[in-house]
């Protein structure tokens, strides 16, 4: 069960965190990653940021992400939230919650969504800072981090 | 015809999000559409950054994606969200 | 910062996630784990659970591995909750949030402490379902686990 | 005098949670103890689990661990929270 989100309003990780596994009995593992607008980025004083899509490629892409993550592990649910526009210090980006029967799948699947999220969902973020407004730039450390995913994709069957 | 979108720096640098291209049959792959775009000079030469990313209807393709008539494309600097 | 709870009185694991976040402005990245009674087990259909503990103990260890894993990694606040007593099925028996400034430190932390929280601190669950009262038995998997994190002790080096 | 802990399936089986043991010189190591209480055979047994854990005042430790007079010593099984 897959559930995205791309929306403008602002969200609650707490009530999603709860959304995420009212009801179902099966399952004994709920991970939950919620990102932050925060105050330092690269020595800059963040004072808001603007995020930037490509709407129905975004929700597109975010879909996919998820259908992988429930193909290499075995997942009950899959809830991908993400904001775009103007977002104020300490709000949340994004939340991605990963139920399943087991941790080690709800782990891997929560990272593995993120790692993905991070360098293939169409999303640019601009910081508005004390230093004016500048464009994000990408970290080679994302590409790396989604690269690994990619060296395992037989990491389904260690969780089944 | 191609539809072809800009998003983010590539966006405010070319100061236009979207343009429609006349198709022609050199235009096999995304790549030549980045080159024809790109050689025009100017702030056009913002498409020939090492970071850009590039869609076909929607979805992530390399340069080398083949294009077809009725497409739309898009170039993009590398993704930030999360 | 380090917060250790085991207790008998129910708890909510989104007021838990939205705790673990407040006020830090510092902070990016949030990662969640919760985890629940559910209705199978090896099987048995599970009507609920009883957690056995090692009082004063159970406390210790926690907080030691809530220490290790901030010595490995660099985290602004470390929060475990842990029941005891018996638990109905669907409730949380545990919580574990891991935030900091990014996301691999979380993630990394978060299963750490869940790795070792299943193989080094004092509980023991009962099951009651409808083929009576049985001790859970231990996992194999979970040893595996933990014993992947040992050979790794310099991963700190990594997320800073 | 050495205080030995008992906790779930053990503590069932023996039907105790907690005795007092005399202090002996030879009780070097936990192993010592454990072996000195598996001897008395029948439920004591129990103590010859492969799975056995043990704690020396509250913290984990290995059966080849010195003890000392006064010490708090438990048993138990293969731990199973989270």
């Amino acid at each position: 069960m897959i559930s995205i989100k791309v929306q403008t309003a602002p969200f609650n990780v707490g009530i999603e965190t709860q959304l995420a596994h009212q009801n179902n009995l099966s399952a004994g593992a709920l991970v939950c990653f919620s990102g932050f607008v925060r105050d330092f980025n690269d020595g800059r004083n963040v004072r808001s940021l603007h995020l930037e899509h490509f709407p129905g490629m975004t929700e597109k892409s975010l879909q996919k992400i998820a259908e992988e993550a429930c193909a290499r592990w075995p997942l009950l649910k899959v809830n991908i939230i993400h904001r775009v526009g103007t977002l104020n210090l300490g709000e949340p980006i994004v939340f991605v919650a990963t139920l399943s029967a087991h941790r080690d799948a709800a782990f891997h699947a929560c990272a593995f969504i993120m790692d993905y999220l991070k360098t293939r969902a169409p999303f640019w973020k601009k910081e508005q800072s004390a230093q004016g407004s500048v464009w994000v730039e990408s970290k080679d450390s994302d590409q790396y981090a989604a690269k690994k995913w990619q060296e395992s994709r037989t990491q389904k069957e260690n969780f089944e | 015809m191609l539809k072809v979108l800009f998003f983010a720096r590539y966006r405010e640098t070319l100061g236009t999000e979207q343009l429609d291209l006349p198709y022609h049959p050199d235009l096999t792959h995304l790549e030549e559409v980045r080159k024809t775009l790109a050689k025009q000079g100017g702030k056009w030469q913002v498409l020939n950054d090492t970071g850009l990313m590039c869609a076909r209807n929607q979805e992530l393709v390399e340069l080398h994606t083949p294009i077809q008539d009725g497409d739309e494309l898009a170039f993009f600097p590398t993704v930030t969200g999360g």
